[in-house]
């Protein structure tokens, strides 16, 4: 029986020991450098963050312009010239058959997007779960079975339909709100249903939180002491919930990144010709028995990305919470 | 407990209701003018008024929604010269497609309902098997290979799976045929072989969190102390894990699960967009393109009945099954 | 040590755990014997070792990472070299366990009779239905569950935390094994339950002529059931002596302070708490030197013996303390710290 | 030739439009037109067996007749389930324009002043439950194309605009009786139901084409399911619809009832027709591509996608199984003339766009010739090479310089216009499409060049008409075939305030009042030659106004499996002859 040990209540705090006298962020800190899967993934994070700040820079150095078109690279029939989708010293990473535009530049530009939406939706959806979640618990009553009903409702929605179907209704609807038209209303319009169908997971998350916290000694005697709720929330309670918060948050991003794929792929996400890896890998979807390295290409980078998020986040994960599995013996 | 089983389902009746109006209410409220999208290049301001009083989008919407479910109850008929007439249970009739509504989902759901429930069987076998497989062998290449698998699973967006599948198994290597839906009994052959890639499509990328998903359960569990009394009775290693932990472990995976499934029957959008599967989620995409309204409302509808069914079911099984739950 | 053939007799155990930061040491080298009927403690705060030990003595804990060397003859059987099987055997027959908390000891699946009767059956396999229906009936009777041929088809939930210590009690002894091993079996109860679960444990053991392992980190709670006494600290034994002479004489610096704390607390009104300064060491890879010598009350300079050799176990006054204190020096402290 | 259009600036009908006449080009290298080789042939015809239609839509447009109103469908349901008064002959080539007499014994009997229009039924034409066709059943299916709720989106108006009904007729299942009498003055049935005559508003002299279109099929009455009529059509001719399930498949059977002496136009050959919806359209290829099994029996409704054209194209083992001809349609760009009222920026437009890269993006050559004209080179009779604005190059590269001097001389000109051009910029209105997400950046950037800014307006196809009817931009893509063999099915409709598809509004022109007396005249003349004539110089009136301007004549390009025979262009539908399609041993 392997069971063992790790049930001796012992077995932890004697790991624990051993970095004593840390700060629990020091601490944690200290246990995600020590996870070479995590660091590595982290740094590929940093890559992709990097390059999608710094694409139009990247771009232009090394004169791969997502927009510019090459019919030299094209042969009459509109596909690419060359092997593996035209891979050459002018295109590495081959051009897009039909328009030859470079891919390796798109790829970079469409970083952005993908990142962009997969922060924004993070924060957003965060942020509101975090703060109806804050709300439920720690006022219960009425308010909180408002909200606890909405959730409810919200989740016997079936999501990903209804974001398809309201994605053109809706994106009017914004904007003739006001909201710049095109791409930026799509996106808004992404983030929008992301934060609606996200929020429920991180509200119930942290409601169950502090509903926990609230009855802890230490929230009681502040509040014994008379302190506001302004105080609780912010020196007794968000203390001790960040780490979850961010580990729940880090593990979430990667999810939007890949619903924001899925969404262009259905047609759903953002139109040229901004490029998003979304929308080349719908297109390329037509191209998938001639060029099959058109699809190939932003869809392992995508995996690539993704990947690298989840591992980041699990070594989060371990490193602020050491009772999950893998650090237990 | 029959108490518990009656409040259960008087809540999912309610949140039933709530739904609906709520799905009615979005999709009647939205778009500009639906009448106007009936309209192809003749279009006539007669032309769009006349399609109004047909569509009954003239009324008011609470009226709308009345009539909506009446015809739910009642069967209803559309249009006003020559209308058509669909039978009870009738959730629309759509002008785009000619049909009533309901005959169309009756007809798509076993697409679907094929579709989820190989996907199903499939990824509870990898992903429960992977999991408690990882979790036995904690730490060691069994262990490896399966969180491994997993990572990249949840890492691979779903339509890449599935056009990765085609290229490799139908153009590259030609294993596989073409696929192209069969009903199951016109040709139980033909439907089988046509269902092998969309199910493995579905349950790689499912089983991947379902193999975390079992092997923390499992994990967790094995350190509850009441495994290791059992342990100390001098309980066999098999006895222990079959009836301690894979008991406790598995009743939430498997109510997850239920609610995974229930989900997957309101239409597994990118999976039947990617292998073209007439089902409900390329019903509902359809739709999507074509604006039509009636057949939206009532996929959202119906998928949303097979999540709150599926919730009380699970939460009443959940009464039977954990002792714990019962007297609440 | 007792003159009895002892019925329990541990050899030098050691048991590791690798993790990622590297081998913990959580028993380094303890020895000791349990004769048969007698009761004995072993003391130490959190993370000294004791848990693990018992736990590596029903082997309980043979994980992959775990690493465990020594002997622990039972009756002159060395359960460490005993196949898996066989060991199966031992547990819950010979040797049965009380854990310490209750409330997740028990399976919440199945009804208390039958995990109650699953402990009999595992080793009386062919026990016909109603035999083994009376006996659990007997053994949730002796154990002062009222009511028990109706409580028998309750879960664990609808009981409260002292029963269902006493259903746990109730299958540790119903196959009346030779050693009882009690970890903290009293912690995680009511103090007024507390004194009326040690009551049971002890008469029980009278009853069967068992002996009893009684784990605790708290001195005060065993004074009046043990005989022999055990103090660990950072996986090695810091003391070994009789109840006795472990109360009057504790010889090691840390026994002395454990009592300090007993004793502040019973006497002094709440809050002024005495405990000792510092935290345990980290297990890991611990120095060739007295692992209490950060937290000592005795100044011991860089260049002693404690700050480089480990203090072997040898007999000081009454007791035998792992200490590098001469028997002087340690009546000299003794002194000291009761007559404030 | 021909029949047809369908419009869709590239997109509403879905992909196969979109690919296979998504772009503009013209002259160009081009590719050898190819007509199939052995498979258009009959080379070893055995009757029987089953033909496979593979299409990646997932239904039929529409298979109500009065509904029906592209080319391919016109031809593929009017040659196996529904007889029209007149069809075109059946046959390869030129000849297959020709009109024959179907339902009726001749091509009908015009009035001196061709306002009237008499046809006399055949002796034993049926339904396909052996009851009679008689005038009535005419009649009531033509009645069907005034429910304007049934047509609102579909099918062809020329009933409703050429039948001299008084008053309001709205269709069969809401008129009043007295407009139903109405109707049927304009609508005449002999008393023994034999002939059917057709009182116009204004003299048509070519009506007997216009009863070709299946819109003046017979429905009968008893069956009539309005909406869902559609679903399953009661058949007239060889085939008739056995089942119908929308996203998987239809089924043609023999229609037992149909005697081949009384029709002279249709020779079938196979027992069945499976027509196969929702297939991907790369997997179509891939299946014509390797030709196993039934797909050597197979025909694809759409054509080939733009990718694989290399392959097959390239490889002379396909020569006798591939297609490549033009369709009959012409793309072009409508200019919205109350926006744009100034010569030289459209004119600079032209200059400007590089049609070039489009066409490459749309797949090469394969996508079509460069146009010169909106009248079909296929139109043999009204067709004349145009004249192109100067410096628009033949390759369909953008001529820069041409384009920025035209730019200068509007500054001059119209500096209202200029700036609305180059500032505000010009909406473009177009079906939202993967293909137009390429293709609109080609636009931006060649525009762009002379400072035209563009502003990109993709429209979700579903509801491409009521946005440009309600809020029309200031370009708009487009393609047109005509409905027959007279360019009065395409000047007028594109170009005059009355015509069916004229998004120009270029009667806000004021050199519109010249050409609109024009067409008025060309369209009363029954001097074919000299209507030709006409034609021809209406055409070079709208092309030297630049009120449009032309992309391609557009080509497809189709692989049949090799057991297909008989699969020859059709001229005037732009697809095969499906009902005569037969199967080699």
């Amino acid at each position: 029986m392997t069971v063992s040990n790790t049930s001796d209540s012992e077995a932890m705090p004697v790991a624990d020991t051993a970095i004593v006298g840390l700060s629990p962020s020091r601490l944690a800190l200290a246990r995600f450098r020590r996870d070479k899967v995590a660091v590595i993934a982290f740094f590929v994070v940093c890559f992709f963050v990097f390059i999608a700040i710094f694409a139009p820079v990247l771009t232009s150095v090394f004169n791969l312009s997502p927009y510019a078109l090459d019919r030299q690279a094209l042969n009459d029939y509109g596909n690419p010239i060359g092997y593996f989708g035209g891979i050459s010293w002018n295109h590495p990473l081959g051009v897009e058959p039909g328009t030859g535009r470079d891919i390796l530049g798109r790829l970079m530009y469409g970083a952005r997007v993908s990142l962009l939406i997969g922060f924004i939706g993070t924060i957003v959806t965060t942020g509101v779960g975090l703060v109806l979640g804050m709300v439920s618990g720690l006022r219960r009553g009425l308010l909180d079975s408002v909200i606890t009903r909405v959730a409810d409702l919200t989740l016997a929605f079936p999501s990903l339909l209804l974001i398809i179907a309201l994605n053109r209704p809706l994106t009017q609807r914004l904007e003739s709100i006001g909201v710049p038209k095109g791409n930026f209303a799509r996106m808004t319009y992404i983030i929008l249903v992301l934060t609606v169908f996200g929020w429920v997971y991180m509200a119930r998350l942290i409601r169950g939180q502090v509903l926990s916290l609230r009855e802890r000694e230490f929230v009681e005697a502040a509040r014994s002491f008379g302190a506001s709720n302004t105080h609780i929330v912010f020196k007794e309670l968000l203390p001790n919930l960040w780490a979850q918060v961010i580990v729940f948050a880090t593990l979430s991003l990667p999810g939007y990144v890949a619903v924001e794929a899925s969404l262009s792929f259905l047609g759903i996400g953002l139109m040229a010709p901004a490029a998003s890896w979304g929308t080349m890998l719908g297109d390329s979807v037509r191209y998938y028995r001639a060029d099959p390295t058109y699809l190939l290409i932003p869809g392992v980078t995508l995996m690539i990305l993704v990947m690298a998020f989840n591992l980041m986040g699990d070594g989060l994960r371990d490193a602020v919470d050491p009772k999950s599995d893998r650090q237990q013996l | 407990m029959l108490i518990f089983i009656a409040r259960r389902l008087l809540f999912a009746l309610a949140l039933l209701f709530a739904v609906s109006a709520f799905t009615y209410v979005i999709f009647a409220a939205l778009p500009s003018d639906p009448a106007a999208l009936t309209c192809g290049k003749n279009c006539r301001p007669e032309v769009i008024a006349t399609n109004r009083v047909r569509l009954g989008y003239d009324k008011p919407i609470v009226v709308q929604y009345g009539q909506f479910l009446n015809g739910i109850f009642k069967g209803r008929s559309y249009g006003v010269s020559e209308g058509v007439h669909c039978p009870a249970p009738s959730l629309g009739y759509s002008f785009r497609k000619h049909q009533c509504v309901t005959d169309l989902i009756t007809r798509s759901l076993p697409v679907t309902a094929s579709v989820a429930l190989g996907a199903f069987v499939l990824w509870m076998l990898i992903g429960v098997g992977l999991g408690t497989m990882a979790a036995l062998k904690r730490g060691r290449w069994p262990d490896r290979l399966a969180t491994g698998f997993s990572v990249v699973g949840i890492s691979l967006p779903t339509f890449f799976v599935g056009l990765l599948a085609i290229m490799v198994f139908v153009i590259w290597t030609g294993l596989l045929p073409f696929p192209r839906y069969e009903g199951i009994t016109s040709n139980p052959a033909k439907w089988f072989m046509s269902l092998i890639l969309p199910w493995f499509t579905l349950a790689i990328v499912s089983a991947s969190s379902y193999v975390r998903l079992t092997r923390n359960g499992i994990l967790e569990v094995m350190n509850e102390e009441f495994v290791r009394l059992g342990l100390a009775k001098g309980l066999r290693r098999r006895t222990l894990i079959i009836k301690y932990v894979m008991r406790a472990a598995l009743l939430p995976i498997v109510t997850i699960a239920g609610l995974d499934f229930a989900a997957l029957l309101g239409g597994a959008v990118i999976t039947e967009s990617v292998f073209n599967l007439p089902g409900m989620g390329k019903l509902s995409i359809m739709a999507v393109n074509d604006s039509d309204l009636p057949i939206l409302v009532a996929t959202t509808l119906v998928a949303a009945v097979f999540i709150v069914i599926a919730n009380a079911f699970v939460d009443i099984l959940y009464g039977f099954l954990d002792p714990r739950v019962r007297l609440n | 040590m007792t003159n009895t053939t002892p019925l329990l007799s541990v050899r030098d155990l050691h048991v590791s755990f690798k993790t990622n930061d590297g081998i913990v040491k959580a028993v380094d080298g303890v020895s000791f014997d349990v004769a048969n009927g007698q009761t004995m403690g072993i003391v130490g705060e959190s993370g000294s070792g004791k848990s693990v030990m018992v736990s590596a003595i029903m082997r309980l804990n043979f994980g992959t990472d775990v690493i465990v060397s020594g002997q622990i003859l039972l009756n002159g059987i060395d359960l460490l070299a005993l196949p898996e099987s066989e060991m199966r055997q031992v547990r819950g027959r010979d040797i049965a366990m009380i854990f310490q908390d209750p409330l997740s000891a028990l399976n919440p699946f199945y009804t208390v009779g039958y995990q109650v009767a699953e402990a009999y059956l595992v080793h009386h396999p062919k026990t016909s239905k109603a035999q083994v229906e009376a006996i659990v009936l007997n053994a949730l009777d002796k154990v002062g569950i009222p009511d028990a041929r109706k409580r028998m088809k309750s879960y664990p939930h609808e009981f409260s935390g002292g029963m269902r210590q006493r259903i746990v009690i109730a299958m540790a002894l119903i196959n009346q094994p030779k050693l009882l091993i009690a970890d903290e079996p009293t912690t995680a109860l009511d103090v007024t339950v507390q004194a009326q679960i040690l009551e049971l444990i002890d008469s029980l053991r009278e009853e069967n002529n068992s002996a009893v392992m009684l784990i605790t980190h708290d001195l005060g709670v065993v004074a009046e059931t043990i005989q022999q006494v055990m103090v660990m600290y950072a996986g090695r034994t810091a003391e070994y002596a009789t109840v006795q002479d472990l109360f009057d004489t504790p010889s090691h610096p840390y026994t002395q302070g454990l009592l300090r704390a007993v004793r502040s607390f019973d006497q002094s009104t709440r809050g002024s708490l005495v405990s000792i300064s510092g935290t345990p060491p980290s297990l890991i890879n611990l120095p060739e030197a007295c692992a209490f010598r950060p937290r000592c009350s005795q100044e011991m300079g860089p260049q002693s013996a404690c700050a480089t050799q480990r203090p072997e176990l040898r007999t000081i006054g009454a007791s035998q303390s792992a200490c590098h204190l001469s028997a002087d020096e340690v009546s000299r402290v003794q002194r000291e710290a009761f007559s404030k | 030739m021909k029949s047809r259009k369908v419009i869709i600036g590239a997109l509403l009908v879905g992909a196969f439009f979109v690919s296979a006449c998504g772009s503009s080009g013209s002259g160009g290298s081009g590719s050898g037109e190819s007509s199939g080789g052995r498979s258009g042939t009959d080379e070893g015809i055995k009757d029987g067996g089953t033909l496979f239609i593979l299409d990646h839509s997932t239904g039929a447009t529409n298979l109500d007749p009065q509904r029906i109103y592209t080319g391919a469908d016109l031809g593929f349901l009017g040659s196996t389930i529904t007889r029209t008064l007149t069809s075109y002959t059946p046959v390869a080539g030129k000849a297959g324009t020709q009109l024959l007499a179907d339902l009726a014994t001749d091509t009908g009997t015009p009035s001196e002043d061709v306002k009237t229009w008499s046809f006399t039924l055949r002796d034993g034409v049926t339904f396909e439950d052996g009851a009679a066709i008689v005038c009535a059943d005419i009649r009531y299916g033509v009645s069907r194309t005034f429910a304007s709720e049934m047509t609102g989106d579909e099918g062809p108006l020329y009933a409703t605009t050429m039948l001299a009904v008084e008053g309001e007729y709205p269709g069969p299942y809401t008129a009043t009786a007295d407009q139903q009498a109405a109707y049927e003055k304009a609508v005449e049935c002999s008393e023994d139901g034999k002939t059917i005559t057709f009182h116009l508003k204004n003299p048509v002299a070519d009506f007997n084409y216009t009863v070709a279109l299946l819109a003046f099929a017979p429905v009968p009455k008893a069956s009539d399911t309005a909406d869902k009529y559609t679903l399953k059509p009661v058949s007239s001719g060889p085939f008739m619809i056995k089942s119908y399930e929308e996203g998987k498949e239809l089924i043609m059977v023999r229609n037992p009832n149909w005697s081949a002496d009384s029709d002279p136009v249709r020779k079938p050959h196979v027992d069945e027709i499976h027509w196969q919806f929702g297939l991907d359209e790369s997997v179509i290829d891939e299946r014509m591509i390797a030709d196993a099994g039934d797909d050597q029996a197979t025909i694809v409704y759409g054509g080939l996608q733009p990718e694989n054209l290399q392959t097959v194209f390239d490889d002379a083992k396909f020569a006798d199984r591939r297609t490549d001809g033009f369709d009959g349609f012409v793309s072009y760009t409508m200019i919205n003339i109350k926006k744009v009222p100034c010569l030289e920026v459209r004119q600079a437009f032209w200059l400007a766009l590089d049609r070039e890269a489009l066409r490459t993006a749309g797949g090469g050559p394969f996508t079509g010739e460069f146009a010169d004209s909106f009248i079909n080179p296929l139109l043999a009779t009204d067709y004349t090479p145009g004249t192109v604005t100067e410096g628009v190059n033949a390759d369909g590269t953008p001529n820069v310089e041409a384009a920025q001097a035209k730019m200068d001389a509007a500054k001059e000109a119209c500096p209202e216009v200029h700036k609305h051009a180059t500032e505000e910029g010009l909406r473009f209105d177009h079906g939202q499409s993967e293909l137009w997400a390429k293709l609109i950046s080609i636009w931006i950037d060649s525009l762009g060049a002379v400072g035209i800014k563009i502003i990109d307006n993709a429209i979700e196809p579903s509801k491409y008409y009521a946005t440009i009817n309600k809020d029309p931009g200031d370009l708009m893509r487009a393609g047109w075939a005509a409905d027959w063999n007279n360019a009065s099915t395409v000047v007028p409709e594109l170009f005059t305030k009355e015509g069916g598809f004229n998004y120009s509004q270029n009667w806000e022109d004021p050199a519109y009042p010249a050409f609109s007396d024009k067409v008025n005249l060309a369209k009363a003349e029954v001097d074919r030659s000299k209507q030709a004539t006409l034609w021809q110089e209406l055409n070079q009136y709208v092309l030297d106004q630049a009120w449009a301007v032309p992309g391609s004549f557009t080509k497809a390009q189709n692989l049949v499996g090799s057991r297909v025979r008989n699969a020859y262009p059709w001229l005037p539908f732009g697809w095969y002859n499906v009902g005569a399609i037969g199967l080699a041993e």
